[in-house]
């Protein structure tokens, strides 16, 4: 199982999940109405490091974290 | 790095960074402060911050800053920050002017781009997602279908 | 544009600054100081200025500064600095982050290569002009007379 | 005449001089072992505004002043 939360403005609670891929997190983020925008815009970190690779595995306990579009300061 | 509940003490903070820089022989001491502006009938901004990220960002910019002889602080609110109180104070300090007017505006600029932070106009007490005025953070479109690349 | 005989007050003077800047709805506002560093077997640094020519350069900036909506301000020392103490603030207030940014760097060399201020080493007491540090001000060359231009 | 001031490093007093182009003034600085290398680096001002043309004309009256390398801040 995986750990994802979602961060800032998308106000969603964690949920875990039993998925591998980041495809597989991209197809349950667009299949919700909730979710569906922040699937187009947000970067995705595990375990508090950045992916920048589509092929990325999970591997169970990973927290993954969704970060939407920025504006600190 | 350092980061408050609510609105910086910004001359209590910025002295106190003067005072350290003063003693470690820098010759240079640049101070970024962020101001609430009165626009848009808001009352004030409130931000959310995910701080692991943060600190991780901001300590590959202390190693960047450091391999160019500089230093780098920063200091951030968290929360509600009426109008003309501030929510953001970013320092370089360095032995080289050119150094410094430099890493200022690069520190500052990703920042911007890629700080963890999400800020909220706050208009008769309701928080509102600025989501006109954020940026898709580096690596953002990772989740796209479309993607070909 | 203020001038002092002796070290600055960097933290009054910052702190004075920051507080008319918030009162004036500017939603940035950067400080560049100049901290007298321990090099060279220095006690201090000390400096002339002539003052009718810096203060027409300070306002020709002020004006610059002024139609992009930002504006500028600095305060300099007069006479002996000794390490660790600062002689030089300049300051740039604007609605936008990247005038500010940009402008800080602008004024802050225009100001090293143009006003009219002199600098010396303070060594066992002695003024010794810092004729390698020092940069011929815009026009200068204009009685050399092998001039071809 | 003009009066003739001299800034920071240069160290002399001023001089007044009966002179009427910045040719005349570079004559004289040139002919003094004291001021010969100042002519070299220095800019002038005249009645404290920078003069960029080598046919500037000087009239009685006028204060010019010598401006040596600077460095500030």
């Amino acid at each position: 199982m995986v750990k994802v939360e979602f961060l800032g403005p998308i106000g969603k609670d964690p949920v875990e999940l039993n998925i591998n891929t980041l495809e597989e997190l991209a197809d349950y983020m667009l299949k919700s109405d909730e979710l569906k925008e922040w699937a187009e815009n947000s970067a995705v970190a595990v375990n508090n490091t950045i992916v920048q690779d589509h092929n990325f595995q999970l591997k169970s306990g990973d927290v993954v974290t969704i970060l939407p579009p920025v504006c600190g300061g | 790095m350092e980061l408050f509940q609510g609105p910086l003490d910004v001359k209590a903070i910025s002295n106190r960074w003067y005072d350290e820089v003063r003693e470690l022989n820098y010759g240079a001491f640049i101070t970024f402060v962020g101001i609430i502006r009165a626009e848009n009938s808001i009352e004030a901004l409130s931000f959310d911050i995910y701080e692991p990220i943060l600190r991780k960002w901001f300590d590959s910019w202390q190693q960047e800053a450091k391999s160019r002889g500089a230093l780098v602080k920063m200091a951030h609110a968290i929360g509600n920050v009426p109008i003309a109180q501030s929510s953001y104070i970013a320092a370089v300090a360095s032995p080289k002017r050119k150094v410094a007017l430099a890493l200022i505006e690069e520190f500052v600029e990703d920042f911007k781009a890629n700080a963890p932070i999400w800020k909220y106009d706050v208009v008769n007490g309701e928080r509102i997602y600025a989501k006109d005025r954020s940026t898709p953070m580096e690596g953002a479109g990772i989740l796209k279908k479309d993607s070909d690349d």
